[in-house]
């Protein structure tokens, strides 16, 4: 696990995990995207506490690891300011077969987008600016909000 | 009895507070009672599940124990990726 | 879908896919392995029927776009020889979100590799080559054999 | 009544049967005939099932009906990837 606050390049890091054992490769990348909720994203400034995000992926990878048969996994989230396009989190992961590279990648990114201490504020085009709700949450005041119009 | 410890807020909680970290002393026997008493300070409406505590740089549980010296890191709801 | 006979080049691919709204890429490359099925494997062959591989690759990648609400989907295929560690297949996708890359990836993997007229041939270690058999096939086969086996 | 076809082999069809390609007069009303009618040309053990066709560059079912001057593609179970 790696915390960066310049260019992730996927290429590079995906050259790390080449084992001449390793039949399938998995990468994912979140990127920044124009828009979320509606609004209009200008850009995204990530904060990162480093020593603990480091300390959490180390083991969401450990677990990655001892959960599915793989060979390789590693993950990069940036920190700073980031404009729409750029990779904000990577995450890649060999193996033998595919099966595994897809259940792994897919398992890391979602306990990292839940676990690892990263907030992301989000500047809007309109001026102003918020804190992102983590996905649970957001989905939790959905539901409640859909509670409220039911009744 | 009073405790002295060093609260660090991150992200919306520190702009809330209006500073990263302070020396407090406080009457708190878990990081949940930390994470109440210090409403005022964070700001934060969230209930506690959502948000997260660590102690001295260990993740750790809201029913943690607080000891004089220690470090309490609060973070509200993370939002990698 | 394309068919090629140089190196597959997955960053060059990927940025093919960029988007603005796109907060997900997830890439998929099948490596060339040193094993398969306990043999040492020295290089493997690829023949591809080009004209319907590519056009089975382009209807696999519509039904991706019609079952999956991503951005852009892509599969490029090597054909010819290609040593360990090579690159034999590459696919990426882009989506708003993470759910449907990842989902929309997998099933044209899975389908690529099961409809386009490709065929692999491995040349052994010991000297010796063999076509390799289909997936569904083997498995086929395996479950003939562990009945015999339980008989 | 036999029908002038020509049979395309791929892979280990192909090296089973010593050529690519070559023209056939056949009594055969589907692609099914043809695979069975040259298994001594493909060599196939494979259930026909395992094994794909076209015709005239469109993928087909074993079933599909087989005119003069069609193309028939006999493909080996497929391994891309």
């Amino acid at each position: 696990m790696r915390v960066t606050d310049s260019t992730i390049e996927p290429e590079k890091l995906r050259d790390e995990l080449l084992d001449a054992a390793a039949g399938a490769y998995v990468g994912f990348e979140g990127w920044i995207r124009n828009q979320n909720e509606g609004q209009a994203v200008l850009r995204l400034e990530y904060e990162v506490y480093e020593p603990l995000a480091i300390k959490e992926g180390e083991i969401v990878i450990a677990e990655a690891k001892a959960k599915f048969p793989i060979l390789h996994a590693q993950c990069v989230h940036r920190s700073g300011l980031l404009e729409i396009g750029e990779c904000a989190v990577w995450v890649g992961v060999t193996s033998a077969h595919r099966d595994e590279a897809f259940a792994a990648c897919r398992y890391i990114i979602d306990q990292v987008k839940v676990r690892l201490p990263i907030w992301k504020k989000e500047h809007y085009v309109e001026g102003h600016s918020g804190w992102v709700n983590c996905e649970r949450c957001a989905e939790h005041k959905d539901a409640r909000s859909a509670k409220k119009v039911a009744v | 009895m009073k405790k002295n410890i060093t609260v660090r807020y991150f992200a919306g909680f520190r702009e809330h507070a209006g500073l990263g970290e302070e020396d407090l002393s406080i009457d708190a026997a878990t990081a949940s009672d930390v994470y109440e008493q210090l409403k005022h300070r964070h700001g934060s409406s969230e209930p506690q599940g959502h948000c997260k505590v660590a102690i001295n740089d260990e993740m750790a549980d809201w029913n943690s124990p607080i000891n004089d010296g220690d470090t309490v890191l609060l973070f509200p709801p993370v939002a990698g990726g």
